[in-house]
């Protein structure tokens, strides 16, 4: 079994899948620094920052359709800033009678509310355009471009290479408590057994993952053994930042600052 | 009691696209034991899993004269025992008594049903002294074994097995061997092992990517040289 | 949202920017600290199990069990990871598991993902570790006592948690504490319920397959004493300061502070840009327009240049 | 050079107090491959950790001439390569060519060589363009290449493999065997594949409850039914 679909890379060969990883990681959070500064209802900036992202996923060529499919899993979280509509205090556009409730909706309510979500949603554009264009060993060897502790990215790489592995694990484990989930053809008969049962076989199952983890990493910890390792992590050298990566990086701050700059000016 | 599998024109892609099954149609008549086997990536796996509901794909398929769908998934998972390839993966639970009572239990049958279940069909695979024995310290050749056992608890009316002799010692692989011998069900089992088809089924079906490509006598297949050499697939000696 | 069971992933956005800093600071100094205390009680040993162990946890999050009406109980693993492996252990473990899922998933943002470490790596840790060992001092190194600190650990440690990822959305002007503390610590209560069970059925079933990995039931791990301390005053600070905080009409005052001192960030810069270097843009309708037609130009001058591109690249392919 | 393995007297107990080697000894000729056979927990797996000082028990193992022990350990594991039952397990980098570079890298050797040695271990197994795949979206068979291909940029004299062939279907399985007929290195190979052990292995050394019961001519000992019978094994036909 696979689930390659826990993987979001999108193979190709745009400029911004050839793009250094470094490059795209500094200035993915740098854009999303950038959304979080602009303060509330500075709509043209948003404009901006949306066209921004959506150029590069069409320069990206991994589809617009699947940027916004999921980027929509992120949005249940919206829910959090709802009430803001109804707490805010301020100009009263109209008002929701809830039985016996009176809520008012106020102009500064929606506005906070669409700003949150709309910068979030633009936000998790940049990073799924990220993702979607960067193999995640890229990623890693950005992390430690970054300074991210050495021990730190060989754990994270680590995880994510067994992540799939034991994914597999979990979901041939699920397959079988399915296969085995059977009703008989006897009327009267609550099937599916308590909830606490029911809590005691799934932790069961968890913690057979844990058990057989724990094997397997005594597993790698020879292999890894085997070939040298004395605790220490040592790894391929970056190689060198090139100019054209430098005046990418420039740009892109500037650009980005620049926006920061204009939100304020325009914010009232 | 119609013990049988039919499957017509079933035709199934995964989620990411890649069409793993195309066209598959078999019929499996009571009591028949038949071996499915192919390349890896053939779709071996992926047919099994439609036998109970856990995929469904395009096409239909009976087991005992059921359709499998969304109504009768209950009723079809007591009657089709599926064996996974890893026993890891089929016993969750701590103890071996735990995991061959988990399909009664889940079931709501009575608890003193749910011991005679276990009982019987530990008994079965010839492991009763194991009830109280811990899954995780068992060898490779007594997990599947009980693996066998969890499901035959559930009485199933047909067995289905994916690769159950992958890793064992030859001797362990042996007391497997005969120990579906005697098992008078309805049997399909997906297998790299071409000596084990050759004396336990006797009727095979070669898979190749998603495609029935051979159905029949598995005396006439395995002397079709060619045929084998086409889909990776090599004669027992 | 998809793969993680419980809403407790802050995305990006939802916090201000100097709450997510502030947590950035304050999560690098922690995990850096955690680093080391393994790397000294673990040695070459950590890279494996600490690897192997996150991604166990990401895919222990995938096993549920169906509770009613189609809804299910799920893992987060804080307590479980805890319980198995010590607290520094595990803060490592969760914040690779968190990073993950920011990083792959957009599970969280990259932004707040120092919020995130914060929430589910530093006080579901530390709370899940508290509540533990104090079960046990209670009732013994005994199974019973396991089983029953397993359960007050995982249900802590997703409570607090919780608490936690509110009081910061109200402290960034998210979300209005009257509502939103009531509302995570009402729907984590019930989450939690499912987490204990759960790590309950977990550690029951490593407690009979192989008991010597509960193992710090017994031997207490360095530094343990301060984690417990650190739990301790962290749930008190949240369970006294949440009830507090929601029954204030709004939460907003500490939000203005920081509208302010964007405010005064802003009265330099007007000086250093004086207005009729950008006519017009002051007034918002324009803005807007300007704003639109050069986002339209973007667009369309990189749509261009893509069919440019593949335009060469088919013409230099043959 | 010496690329031999002499073991004698080895005799080694988990620290659970299992005894898993009983006074084990053997000696391994330059360019020499080895089968090594017997049923489940004969202490085959046990047996090849001693050979890089991943375990240590009594008694002494020479590995090119060298006695293996805390001081030689670098060098040793320079020499022997290991490769492990599951390739997933042996592939613990994301990107398969940090996993081929692991080796040379820990050997602190400049990167020019470590390019090179990367570049001659995938070619020698037939992989050179694998280089910057995903470990985890490989097949089964290409994983175990991958897995040979990590200890080769090692450049082992010896090479010491634990069940090889174990899951493979037949066609992996043939490139398998072929690519280990093709190596020019000294080989000791813990495997259930009594076929394999058949066409590849001139001498076979069958181990049971940490003895070795048999060493000898494969064509000899393969022929001896009562003696593989008594040690679970069995003739390939
Ligand atoms: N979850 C999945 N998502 C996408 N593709 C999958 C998934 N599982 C299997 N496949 C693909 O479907 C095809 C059939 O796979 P399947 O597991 O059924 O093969 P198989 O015949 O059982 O092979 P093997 O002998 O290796 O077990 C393969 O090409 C495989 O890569
Ligand atoms: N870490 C361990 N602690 C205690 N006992 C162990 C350990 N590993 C293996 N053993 C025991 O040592 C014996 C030899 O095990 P080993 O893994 O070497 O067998 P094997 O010949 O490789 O078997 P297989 O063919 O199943 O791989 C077995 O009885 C096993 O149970
Ligand atoms: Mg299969
Ligand atoms: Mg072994």
């Amino acid at each position: 079994m696979h689930i390659h679909f826990l993987d979001p890379y999108q193979g190709g060969h745009s400029p911004i899948h050839r793009t250094d990883a470094r490059v795209k990681l500094v200035l993915s959070v740098g854009f999303i620094l950038t959304t979080a500064l602009i303060p509330i209802g500075v709509w043209p900036i948003y404009v901006l920052l949306f066209a921004m992202v959506i150029s590069f996923v069409i320069l990206s060529g991994v589809g617009v359709g699947y940027v916004l499919k999921r980027a929509a899993l992120a949005f249940p979280f919206v829910l959090a800033a709802l009430p803001l509509i109804f707490t805010t205090p301020g100009l009263q556009l109209f008002s929701l009678t809830l039985g016996t409730w009176e809520i008012p909706v106020t102009l500064p309510g929606v506005e906070r509310f669409f700003s949150i979500a709309l910068k979030s949603w633009i936000s998790v554009q940049a990073a799924i355009l990220l993702t979607a264009t960067t193999q995640f060993p890229d990623i890693l060897t950005a992390m430690r471009a970054v300074r991210v502790p050495r021990l730190l990215v060989a754990i994270i790489g680590l995880m994510w290479r067994y992540l799939f592995v034991l994914a597999d694990e979990a979901l041939r484990l699920i397959r079988a408590r399915a296969a085995r989930s059977g009703e008989a053809e006897i009327p009267g008969h609550r099937k599916g057994g308590r909830i606490a049962w029911r809590a005691q076989t799934a932790g069961g199952m968890a913690g057979n993952l844990f058990l057989r983890s724990i094997e397997r990493s005594d597993r790698i910890y020879v292999a890894m053994l085997s070939r040298g390792y004395d605790g220490e992590v040592r790894s391929m050298p970056l190689p060198k930042l090139e100019a054209s990566n430098w005046i990418e990086l420039i740009l892109g701050g500037g650009i980005l600052i620049l926006l920061v700059v204009l939100s304020l000016l325009i914010w009232e | 009691m119609h013990h049988s599998i039919e499957i017509e024109g079933l035709t199934f892609s995964y989620p990411d696209g890649h069409e793993a099954l195309n066209d598959v149609s078999l019929v499996i008549k009571p009591c028949e034991k038949v071996a499915l086997v192919g390349p890896n990536g053939a779709g071996k796996s992926t047919l099994i899993l439609h036998l109970n509901g856990i995929l469904s794909g395009s096409g239909s398929v009976r087991v005992c004269g059921m359709k499998v769908g969304k109504d009768t998934l209950g009723r079809v998972r007591a009657m089709v025992g599926l064996v996974f390839q890893s026993p890891d993966d089929q016993l969750f639970s701590p103890r071996v008594y735990d995991d061959v009572a988990y399909g009664p239990l889940y079931q709501g049958l009575p608890l003193q049903t749910v011991q005679e279940r276990v009982e019987e069909s530990l008994a079965a695979v010839a492991m009763s002294d194991y009830s109280q024995r811990i899954s995780h310290h068992l060898s490779m050749g007594e997990k599947k074994r009980i693996a066998i056992a969890t499901v035959l608890s559930m009485k199933p009316e047909v067995l289905v097995l994916d690769e159950p002799t992958a890793g064992l010692a030859p001797r362990a692989r042996r007391s497997l061997i005969n120990l579906l011998h005697e098992l008078p069900l309805t049997m399909l089992v997906s297998t790299h092992d071409m000596p084990l088809v050759k004396d336990l089924f006797p009727r095979m079906v070669i898979l190749d990517q998603g495609r029935v490509v051979a159905d029949g006598p598995t005396s006439v297949l395995m002397e079709d040289k060619e045929l084998l050499d086409a889909h990776g697939l090599e004669r027992p000696f | 949202m998809l793969l993680s069971p419980v809403a407790m992933h802050i995305p990006d956005g939802f916090l201000s920017v100097l709450v997510s800093i502030v947590l950035w600071i304050v999560s690098i100094v922690i995990v850096g600290y955690a680093l080391k205390r393994v790397g000294k009680d673990l040695g070459e040993r950590q890279v494996p199990l600490m690897g192997v162990l996150a991604a166990a946890i990401f895919a222990g999050q995938m096993l549920n069990f169906a509770v009613a009406g189609g809804t299910s109980g799920h893992l987060m693993g804080a307590a479980i990871a805890t319980i198995l492996m010590g607290p520094w252990a595990a803060i490592l473990i969760m914040t690779s598991v968190v990073s993950i899922q920011a990083l792959i998933f957009q599970d969280g943002g990259l932004l707040v993902l120092g919020a995130n470490i914060f929430n589910m790596a530093i006080v579901g840790v530390a709370v899940a570790y508290m509540a533990y060992r104090t079960v046990l001092r209670i009732t013994g190194n005994v199974k019973r006592g396991i089983l029953i600190g397993g359960f007050v650990a995982a249900w802590f440690s997703i409570e607090i948690a919780s608490l936690s990822v509110a009081m910061q959305l109200v402290f960034s002007g998210t979300s209005p504490a009257k509502l939103a503390i009531p509302a995570m610590a009402g729907v984590h209560a019930l989450i939690g319920i499912g987490e204990g069970l759960i790590t309950v059925g977990a550690l029951a079933f490593l407690l009979s397959a192989r008991p010597d990995l509960v193992k710090f039931g017994g031997t207490r791990p360095i530094g343990g004493r301060l984690v417990w301390l650190v739990g301790l005053l962290v749930t008190l600070a949240l369970v006294i300061a949440s009830p507090l905080a929601s029954t204030r009409p709004d939460g907003l005052e500490w939000v203005a502070k920081q509208n302010g001192f964007l405010e005064t960030a802003r009265g330099p810069l007007y000086r250093i840009i004086p207005d009729y270097l950008v006519p017009g843009i002051s007034s918002e309708a324009l803005a807007t327009i300007a704003a639109g037609i050069l986002g339209t130009a973007i667009v369309l001058g990189v749509s261009l240049g893509v069919a440019y591109s593949r335009r060469n690249r088919q013409t230099s392919g043959g």
